[in-house]
């Protein structure tokens, strides 16, 4: 059947708390009110309120207390209200929940997810993509899909990972995004990427929103017979290399595009490895499209100033293919 | 307020005795005093209830009839300080209604937050600042800022996210800032932030000679962030200035205060931080602010930070998206009743005699013709350009001419002090 | 413990009244009792003074000469449980003692640190918790560990770094846990980040049908941390089984307990939280226990959190590397006086003629030969792999097997909460 | 004169305090105790308790303090006991100090500093480098120091910046190097690197405690006719992207070698910016050397092989000479 992308989240988690009684959601106005973006709709009703827990505005209780649920052999589900506001439980991420099993062994099977992403006007406190501080944070799984089909395979597979996962829900995604989503029970591997469009000339390693904008520039290019791969990393923690590996060496010139901010950014870490790993079959430069190097401008024309869009795709498409 | 005097360092809320001396039964016996300012005490509690539906839904219980308490006189300001106020409240009130219809419109962008319900509190508080003392408003506070000396038009065109917008576009709502002449502090959106950084303020102009009040917000939702914890107690330990107002308006988004602490007054937290507590009706300006007032004088005799929890109900949803609907209808009817303004209005107007319904009539028509002239400036504005959205990262080389802003800071007078240490040594 | 049978939702330490109708006068008075078991109550404070030589150094104030009080005799322990956690306060001792030699002879790898004077505080309140409960130690509370059924060797081999220790080498100290057996959660270094965490497990016992009572320390510098509160009023909140103890122990590293907060006693705080609090004398095993196992009770009762704030003196420096020249000398006087093993001794063998010299004697012995073997134990357990510092980063497949501890956890019965919600429709 | 990164560091910070009444210190136990690495020891004698603050135990009231301070016109200078607890203050840090200039204009004179990195058998919660949070986090100034010269230029440069400054000192260097430092009054310019061996072969790009593992094995390395160019680059946020091209352009390959943890490290924005600034000048892969993807284990012997060593660089450059 078509679902949202939203809609296909919350299948997965109200799939797997119905599987699973060790399941559970906790977060800020969750409950009754079925949270900020409407996630956990209906889940208080179906659930009730003691494994679909409201909880004081305090992140750092609402981690460590998921993560306490968690070495009970519960399932916790913990919502950001933006994710945004995940830097003020990071002391409690970082150093408490990743680095138990590598400490003392303990498995830590939780779940941090909310909104995330730009382009709705969110200003620079409700449009941040904070992944990269969790992609340099060993012992996290860190999962941003773009597709509704993924996004719900991806949910159930975090909610069964015995390790701790966040998973980044891109809010613009949620509403303005169907696809097809099977009726029968299924995940998405964590950890594999996942090629969106074959082509020849050049590739195109991105993720969530971003999928989208290349598969734009990608028609417009096709025109001009530029022929882009297309490839949906999925999870960027941990990174699918092989993958990565497998495209650059197909197509021998890759364009790098993320949402978030340049310096610092997975665009990076993307470069290294694929100098690690396929850089005799590197044709051109490895080239970024990011976010500018600042916070996220609420103005609309600042915003869109701020954020990657079809036309920069469709710009180093071309120059990147003519080098 | 009573506490005002008593400026021991610990325990200024309370007094202590021990009773017996055999052992098996010493029990240490505590007496605090919350001075509470309000003239009724509502006793409503909202609780979660599955209905025989399987719906789960928010339920109220408590006397939901009590009559409307009337206006405390206040302790120190004058009728022009009290039509001032009001004034400040009326154009609170318009503006919002004005930012409502641009929304309408579409020519906001974003959601728009309101204070409905809460003017006094802004108003009040803020009002009872000196012109060098401190503040940051949170987001429900835009008649603070109208207090302090911004125009309507401000905080129109951070909505409309415009590009003479005190941020020039890049954030919006009250997400602003003045260090140069209004000594305002910008919010973020991360709840209870501020807290230090405005204990930070003090000590800063204390560390430079002068003893300002600096005046912040918080929700009883935002409260529960420990940050707010660190910082009031970072105030307390240093006895710096913060006169911080709880805003007790019973939601936090959903969620109701029960379900945010246990205690049963969010003042009560001023005993484990060690300084005095106060609790008002914030739909009474005068209790607003005489609490503020008596604050911030304590800030600048040098006494400590204070609590003021302002009790009112929060009168929409939490942002122009929501319809409130989870909040039982009762309460807002009861709550309705306790509105600030038609209640200061009726004192002004009725009870003291100090505006004729003329005089009221006109100056609701002016403060309109205010906002209406605000409202044409601010859409007037353009947009920003978008490759304004570049620069400013940084504070490039003469961006700024930093000095402090109170002349020169003390320093440790004399050689008395200094010693031959073994860094003094090394500068020879 | 006096709050225990009250068991209000709201301000358990206290009742109010509001004295005189007269609106002019209203103010709240409440009266709030925080139990205090201690049979003396010390008056010393410290505070930074500059002194003629230009140094800035502590000087402590209030009468050093008070006499040593008795132990209170327990309303709960019997002959052999006293001699059974006396008997884990000289192993704690005594380990204590044999890492501080392996230091010497250089075999410990970075610092030890120590909770001397502390050894009432950790054993009797382990000593308190049934076996399916759960704690989380705090870098001091070497001797829960030893209650909680864990070996000294332990704890040497993580000082020492070995490849048996319970980490294999990845972390030190008390730093370690088990969730299979001894059901204990590993604390990491930054202070208070387990509140949230124990919380979290009773939350999961809960959710498994289970009340169980999580026991964790913290200090009283590292309840300053934001993370403390929203842990603390997470449980208060949802009425969770958390027993923590405050160990007010005078210093946070060299910081006096005067600079990190500003009210009498931290058990105060309580009140904020609307939760019982209580005081006690850390260096008196029975009162540690007595209070421990009234919150632990309360716990298992699905009461909720207690807040039991234990006053002793650290009566070493911060860990091994530290002289804490920094502490007044006298307060160490005065403070070893109250040596918590000292009191004990004299009140089982003199007081209470429960143990003979004798017996005394062969314990005091027994302790030292198993302190030596597994001393011995420790030392010969090889050092790791450097490849042992590669893997299980994560979890892979089939490392662990989660389940519910407790059973299966409760599912909302019925098909009456069921509804035909958007999702449920898509579901079909 | 010749004293210790640790001494360097001290006398730049009381110099400032000396020169300027606005600068002032806080921290945990920074007062009669000196700090917990005696950085600030003597201070509160000379200054007073008003200008040496001994703080509760709050990182994030430490950093709002500070940051509240600084926008009086001070500029607070103010210590993490370990950098590891940084996280403690992280929202605060990214949210309110680092995006306060882009947002409202305000300039914030602050300097957070602390002791950072390995090799003291610390064990995973204080042998952390947590720079690259904050070298992807728009608007903050991150400087790793690596000598007593640079270490007292740039702690002098930073408090006189009028923006945030990160100050990561590294504890293993505070007392085993010492230095020339002159007696006069200077500052090292932020975001300047520094070649500190010259060489023709190829080009470590690092900083901090690694500079001197790249300076042992250059002197292993010039004995096989290796060699080695060797740029420090002292801040690692803003990046000097010219020090970094010129390298590479020079010798034509280049090892990153960094102290944390791989993925998501700066090895990787160091990768895309040679991309893109000299890609044609590359003769061979770029090649990371780094921390192991884990938290820092405790044992000695784990640690030892969880760190980069002398060994891996004089390893990769033979491997990487040969290419
Ligand atoms: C740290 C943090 N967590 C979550 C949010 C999302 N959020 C914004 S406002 C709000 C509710 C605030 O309630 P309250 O503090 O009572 O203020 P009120 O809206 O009632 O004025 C929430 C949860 C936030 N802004 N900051
Ligand atoms: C969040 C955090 N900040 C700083 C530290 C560094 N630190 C370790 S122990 C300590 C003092 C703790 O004092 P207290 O909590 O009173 O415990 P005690 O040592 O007295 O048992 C400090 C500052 C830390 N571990 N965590
Ligand atoms: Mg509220
Ligand atoms: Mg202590």
């Amino acid at each position: 059947m078509q679902l949202t992308y939203l809609e296909a989240i919350r299948q997965g988690i109200w799939e797997e708390m119905d599987r699973d009684p060790s399941v559970f959601c906790l977060g800020e106005d969750i409950g009754i009110y079925g949270g900020a973006f409407k996630v956990t709709d209906g889940f208080i009703d179906r659930f009730g309120p003691e494994r679909v827990i409201d909880t004081p505005i305090a992140e750092s209780a609402i981690v460590g207390a998921a993560f306490g649920a968690s070495l009970t052999g519960m399932r916790p589900v913990a919502e950001f209200q933006f994710m945004d506001f995940i830097g003020c439980a990071f002391n409690q991420i970082s150093n408490m929940v990743a680095k138990t099993h590598y400490l003392w062994g303990a498995p830590a099977p939780l779940v941090l997810r909310g909104p995330s992403g730009g382009y709705v006007h969110g200003g620079p406190f409700h449009s941040q993509n904070p992944e990269m501080w969790f992609v340099h944070n060993p012992g996290l799984k860190v999962i941003c899909p773009a597709t509704p089909y993924d996004a719900k395979g991806l949910i159930k597979a975090a909610i069964r990972d015995n390790n701790p996962c966040i998973f980044f829900e891109h809010k613009y995604l949620y509403r303005r995004i169907k696809g097809e989503v099977p009726a029968d029970d299924y995940v998405v591997p964590i950890g594999k990427a996942n090629i969106v469009r074959e082509g020849r000339d050049l590739s195109i390693v991105t993720y969530a929103a971003m999928v989208h904008t290349a598969l734009e520039a990608a028609e417009i290019l096709a025109k001009e017979n530029i022929d882009l791969e297309i490839l949906d990393l999925r999870t960027v923690s941990p990174l699918d290399r092989e993958a990565i590996a497998a495209t650059v060496k197909k197509t021998n010139k890759v364009i790098i595009l993320h949402e978030h901010s340049r310096t610092g950014g997975l665009a990076g870490e993307i470069a290294a490895i694929i100098n690690e790993e396929v850089f005799d079959d590197l044709d051109g430069p490895i080239v970024r499209i990011t976010g500018l190097d600042s916070a996220v401008p609420f103005s609309p024309p600042q915003e869109h100033h701020y954020l990657p869009k079809v036309e920069d795709v469709v710009r180093e498409s071309r120059r990147l293919k003519a080098y | 307020m009573a506490i005002k005097k008593k400026n021991s360092k610990h325990s200024p809320n309370g007094s202590r005795r021990h009773n017996g001396a055999s052992p098996a039964t010493t029990i240490d016996l505590r007496t605090y005093s919350i001075p509470d300012l309000r003239l009724e005490h509502p006793d409503l509690s909202v609780r979660q209830s599955t209905e025989k539906d399987g719906h789960v839904r928010y339920e109220v219980t408590g006397n939901l009839d009590a009559p409307v308490p009337p206006i405390r006189d206040s302790k120190y300001l004058s009728k022009q300080q009290c039509i001032e106020i009001y004034r400040y409240m009326l154009l609170n009130r318009k503006m919002e209604v004005a930012l409502e219809n641009l929304y309408k419109q579409g020519k906001v962008v974003g959601g728009v937050y309101f204070g409905l319900g809460q003017e006094a509190c802004s108003c009040a508080s803020a009002y009872a600042l000196d012109k060098d003392d401190w503040f940051a408003p949170m987001i429900r506070n835009q008649g603070s800022l109208l207090v302090r000396g911004f125009a309507a038009r401000d905080t129109m065109m951070q909505y409309m996210a415009k590009a003479d917008s005190p941020t020039r576009g890049r954030d919006g709502t009250s997400h602003f800032g003045d260090i140069e002449k209004r000594n305002m502090v910008s919010p973020i959106s991360m709840l209870g932030d501020l807290i230090p950084v405005l204990s930070g303020v003090a000590l800063g102009a204390r560390l430079q000679g002068r003893n300002v009040a600096v005046m912040t917000y918080i929700g009883d939702g935002g409260q529960s962030t420990g940050v707010t914890y660190e910082g009031i107690n970072f105030a307390a330990v240093q006895n710096l200035g913060l006169v911080l107002f709880i805003e007790s308006n019973l939601w936090a988004y959903s969620t109701p205060s029960e379900m945010q602490y246990r205690c049963k007054d969010l003042a009560e937290r001023a005993i484990g931080y060690g300084i005095p507590g106060v609790i008002v009706d914030g739909t009474d300006a005068c209790q607003v602010y005489d609490a503020a007032r008596e604050a911030v004088e304590r800030a600048h005799a040098g006494e400590g930070p204070t609590l003021i929890e302002a009790k009112m109900m929060r009168m929409k949803g939490h942002a122009i998206h929501d319809a409130a609907s989870y909040v039982p209808k009762p309460m807002f009817d009861f709550w309705k009743k306790r509105d600030p303004i038609a209640r200061f209005d009726n004192y002004l107007v009725k009870e003291k005699k100090w505006l004729s319904s003329k005089e009221n009539a006109e100056l609701i028509s002016e403060v309109e013709r205010i906002i209406e002239a605000e409202r044409e400036i601010a859409i007037n504005s353009p947009m920003p350009e978008p490759e304004s959205a570049e620069g400013g990262v940084y504070c490039e080389d003469g961006c700024h001419d930093i000095k402090p802003k109170y002349g020169t800071p003390k320093v440790k007078k004399g050689t008395g002090g200094y010693k031959e240490t073994e860094a003094a040594v090394h500068l020879k």
